[in-house]
């Protein structure tokens, strides 16, 4: 069961795309919500770091990606996670440790993988994927498929030295990988100006990498930057830096909820209020003269798969004890 | 986690947390010695996602308390150089998981400068960092990482299970010439027990003795005392009676406390929430078994977490790691009265 | 180093050093699976500083002998994103000192990947590096860190001793679907032993005894396996019989033979060239004293380096390890033939 | 016994200054042609890295340093101790493993530290001592000092990560720091160009640090440059990154004979004849009227002070072997 409609790329019909876009969007808003009543109601363990807000930026570039295209995820992965194309049910099934879910339980919201879409996983590691991204790239160029490997990371992975070990690597090589920097403007509690020296597009630009500054909130913007990036990618001319401009509307997990001391409510309001992906796209669909029944329509479809999702999550099975010294190795 | 008689107030004693402890310690250091200062991620106005050093950056101010980008090797590094030209850094490492990315910077630089500077040189780094699972927070973030440094000569490694012992060693740790990595297992920061008002600094390669009995010793670190308190409970409750030795620091070691122990009782087990194989629990129970040899009446057990990665599922998580049930039932085995 | 009669050619056999051994399991598994590569600092024309790569770019090109950047963490983590998808790389990391930079990537990523996936996603990577010291290159160039390896869990760590052995075990490392450590001593690279022309490949996780006897064991990893031999030697002259085991692979650890070893001769000394306290000793001592408690007559004895950076001074770095004199006066020790 | 004149800074005279110089140059090419021959001849245990051919950078810097500034160094690190100050005979003493040595013989050349002249250390970790410098700056700022720090790294080190993470908060802290990236051309036996992606200057940029590309042949180049960076330095202005195109003469170490197979003998030959910093020290020196005698003068007082640390080295006695477990804990 995907929770995801076909993506449509090949349709010659621009509005069924973005409704496509539309009810990814929808989707990954509609999880993201359930998780943190699940939270909230105590029916999830540990914690989650909730993708609202970002949509547009997983969504703008899985679009531009076939599946069999790799991306690597982070912690707050759901959105990458359903926007490659995983379902919600096994995804519900995972975050509550469950036999069913993508990693048999054994990964949690954190580490979540779907190999058969192409996704390598989240990672709890700050940059930890991007390594694991660009020898995907290098493998595809190896093995002469013409994959894509995208990397996700927030704008805090910037910090870490391995990012840039292998942004030289992936430039000196010419390897098909996309960096996809999502700057939401926090690391953690910090606000990425009291962390990151000079420009961010520079990071990339350093090494000889083609680097962008895109809109994170107009998914429009965003699968074009990642079309061209991708087309790049495939023609054997490298990788792509992208700085996605965007913003989380909740807490940086589930839990954080007094979050005054270190951004405003203001803040808070104008971006929910004025950046909102979903919104966005609607006012544009609209224009195009989409009726309003049928976004609505698309969206209560997304939300009738997630709740299935959850009731079969809920309903599932924890894995055996006896798996608890399985795949320690293959 | 409870908190057992052994390490519950006294009458009239303060009490505090184990995070309060260690927020007491370096709040007094840091007033005691304008060189101390923390680097961190997110140590300032959030005070840590654990809120250990909250309030820190109000009395200190942000030249102090410094929130750095998300740089462990480079926040390490820095620190050492710091350490090297007249500070006292406390580097704060937010999960024990990320030690690994401090290892060259810890191993390569910090732990051999003064060695490799024929004495001339000298690190008095501090960082802190945190142990243990169970918290559902899966394979990065529920890792017991303090082999991986205890092994490497040059460094001191602390790991505190009471909140009077946090504030004490913590306090040593900073004034060390050496670096000193603190393990604090994040299941332990709300832990009470009685910490004085006075001021008091407590060697490091002293064990404490937790618990003392006659038939069997059990060497515990960290939160795995409070597994082992439990477990002595247990068993006082089948006529066997416990002793519980606290290393308290694995580097150095206070082996005649250990020793002692397990040649007094005969009886060994030692309970270490690192992983088992190549672990502080093989270097406890290899110790034992060679100073100990001719009192040994059975051979010494090692509980620790599983070799496996900590699952994220709670009901595979609560598997991998030892409790006060599968201490005692051990502890039975050994005494002969399964 | 001497080679000795153990491990000496049988008349007819080919004999190749440990340097060439490794070199024609790389050539061959290339061979034999287009997915194998080889990427490191220095790997394709230079062949490494230590030649041991030699020749392979000539054969192979220089798309699958890849001379990359200064980047230990950034070429393990390639090399994993690489192993996760259809590919076997071998990553070199030129001296086992850097390992350290290679923590993150292999501890958190590389070793937990399979598990973490519930056993969906594989990383079939290898990584070759070194151990050993008394080559005078101090302390950032000396260093045997093969336990920090070992401690993780999902990672398979081998230590070969003979050409024999590095080449079989470097093929099934490089065929295994799970990360493997191979640590080769550097000063073995010219040791020569015999290798047969035909094919063969040796499972991970099956000791060999390098020499039978009865009186006392030597568990002996690496090159202190001819530390080890030398010493039998010096024993047999005083009539002790020793008996010498090579786990070759810290994991999977052969339990059984070396346990048994052990039972039968009822007294051990483990030796390795790793720093002595929570090192690779304490597991094998902890072992033996726990699973041959009921049949020794003495204590478990470890020899290993010094818990020391290892000193650049030759006079001090010799003090350091473990020879072939202080293993025979250890062994006599035991054995109360002093 | 200092080998090094002391430094003329507040000279009035500038072509004391470059003699000065030149006494430093002329004291490490002797230092390190000596250092060749204990090797070759088997007085030497272990390794060394010559740093012959690109004594400019070394010189020019710490020139423009002051005895309480600090630096760190390399395992090509001889040229910046003895610029730094240390004595040839105590150099000397710990290459041989002898207890006079810097370190008591126990650090070697690659970790040979001369902490009363702010010599931090050389490291045998490429990129090892780039935190230990920021470091340094960061402590000398919060002890407010106006000590400046000097890390010297081979540009085979911007292949490690750390340094990155090291020069963003140097950047963002404003640390009295300068990143000396020796260029010479080659990480071991690969060229840089095949290691390295981009402009190197734009790896100190992207982090929004001052950068600039200097002839490190040049001495006086070098200088200038140096005194810029640590008026910068000194002033607040925070950290400067100054590539510095370099040469060296020798093989990778002493034992690095065969080099064909990595560059050619033309391009040695080229370095060698055009591009020798003591030569082109000397073709201004004699420009500006200095007698070839002065030159000659001080180039054999150079001499006689390496011969004496050698002898004085070779003379001296091992370590105590009690000292073997001896400062693992201060
Ligand atoms: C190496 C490492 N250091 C620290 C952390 C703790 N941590 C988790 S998320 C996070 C902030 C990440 O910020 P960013 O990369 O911008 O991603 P965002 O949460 O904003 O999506 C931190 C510091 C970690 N997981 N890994
Ligand atoms: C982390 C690390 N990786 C590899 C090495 C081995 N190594 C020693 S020197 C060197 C090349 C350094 O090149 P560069 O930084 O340009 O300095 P140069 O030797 O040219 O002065 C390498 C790879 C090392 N010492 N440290
Ligand atoms: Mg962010
Ligand atoms: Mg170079």
């Amino acid at each position: 069961m995907s929770t995801m409609r076909e993506t449509k790329l090949t349709s010659d019909s621009t509005i069924e795309r973005w409704l496509d876009a539309y009810h990814r969007m929808a989707t990954i808003r509609a999880f993201e919500e359930r998780v943190n009543e699940l939270y909230r109601s105590a029916k999830m363990p540990g914690l989650a770091h909730l993708y609202i807000g970002e949509e547009a930026v997983a969504v703008g570039i899985c679009m531009a990606l076939r599946k069999d295209d790799y991306i690597t995820s982070t912690h707050r992965g759901h959105g990458h996670c359903l926007a490659k194309g995983a379902a919600a049910d096994r995804m519900f099934a995972e975050l509550l440790g469950k036999e069913p879910g993508y990693c048999r339980g054994k990964g949690g919201s954190m580490h979540i993988a779907d190999h058969e879409n192409g996704n390598l996983g989240a990672n709890a590691i700050v940059a930890g994927s991007t390594g694991i991204a660009t020898g995907a790239a290098m493998s595809a160029k190896m093995r002469s498929t013409d994959q894509v490997a995208v990397c996700f990371f927030g704008e805090g992975a910037l910090g870490q030295g391995v990012l840039y070990e292998v942004m030289n690597m992936a430039s000196l090589w010419k390897l098909p990988v996309i960096y996809a920097c999502e700057n939401n403007l926090y690391n953690e509690y910090t606000h990425y100006s009291e962390t990151t020296a000079g420009d961010l597009v520079a990071r990339g630009e350093a090494f000889g990498i083609a680097a962008e500054q895109v809109d994170g909130q107009d998914v429009r913007a965003v699968f074009d930057a990642a079309v061209r990036a991708v087309a790049r990618a495939r023609r054997g001319d490298g990788p792509t830096f992208l700085v996605l401009n965007t913003y989380r509307f909740h807490g940086h997990h589930v839990g954080d909820v007094d979050r005054s001391y270190y951004r405003s409510e203001e803040e808070e309001t104008e971006w929910k209020s004025e950046r909102d992906p979903i919104e966005l796209l609607t006012g544009w669909l609209r224009e195009q003269g989409v009726v309003a029944e049928t976004l609505a329509q698309i969206g209560s479809e997304a939300q009738q798969e997630v709740e299935a999702g959850v009731e079969f999550a809920l309903a599932a099975a924890y894995p055996d004890e006896s798996e608890v010294d399985q795949h320690v190795f293959a | 986690m409870s908190s057992p008689s052994a390490v519950a107030a006294q009458p009239g004693t303060r009490e505090l947390t184990l995070s309060q402890a260690v927020n007491e310690a370096l709040a007094e250091e840091m007033r005691r010695d304008a060189s101390v200062f923390i680097v961190g991620e997110d140590v300032a106005e959030a005070g840590t996602p654990f809120k250990v050093l909250s309030g820190l950056v109000e009395e200190f101010g942000p030249e102090r308390v410094i929130d750095s980008p998300i740089s462990e090797a480079g926040i390490s590094g820095i620190g050492l150089g710091a350490a090297m030209t007249g500070m006292r850094p406390v580097v704060d490492i937010m999960f024990g998981d990320f030690m690994t990315l401090v290892m060259d910077q810890l191993v390569n630089q910090a732990a051999k400068i003064h060695y490799m500077s024929g004495g001339r040189l000298k690190a008095p780094l501090t960082i802190r960092t945190t142990l243990g699972a169970t918290r559902r927070s899966a394979a990065q973030h529920s890792q017991s990482l303090h082999a991986l440094v205890a092994h490497v000569p040059g460094v001191k490694v602390v790991l505190p299970a009471t909140p009077y012992d946090a504030k004490g060693l913590f306090k040593a740790a900073i004034r060390e010439d050496n670096p000193v990595v603190v393990f604090e297992d994040k299941m332990m920061f709300a832990v009470k027990g009685p910490v004085p008002e006075e001021e008091y600094v407590l060697p490091l390669g002293v064990a404490d003795v937790k618990r003392e009995g006659e038939d069997v010793t059990l060497v515990a670190t960290s939160s795995m005392v409070y597994v082992a308190l439990d477990a002595a409970e247990q068993l006082a409750a089948d006529g066997v009676s416990v002793e519980i030795v606290d290393p308290r620091t694995l580097v150095p070691l206070d082996r005649e406390t250990i020793v002692a122990s397990a040649r007094k009782t005969g009886r060994a087990i030692v309970i270490d929430e690192g992983h088992r194989s190549y672990g502080v629990g093989a270097e406890l129970a290899a110790l034992i078994a060679e100073d100990a040899f001719y009192d040994l009446d059975a051979p010494v057990r090692r509980m620790c977490a599983m070799d496996v990665p900590i699952p994220f599922s709670p009901v595979l998580e609560d598997l991998t790691v030892p409790t006060a049930d599968t201490v005692a039932a051990e502890a039975r085995r050994l005494v002969g009265k399964e």
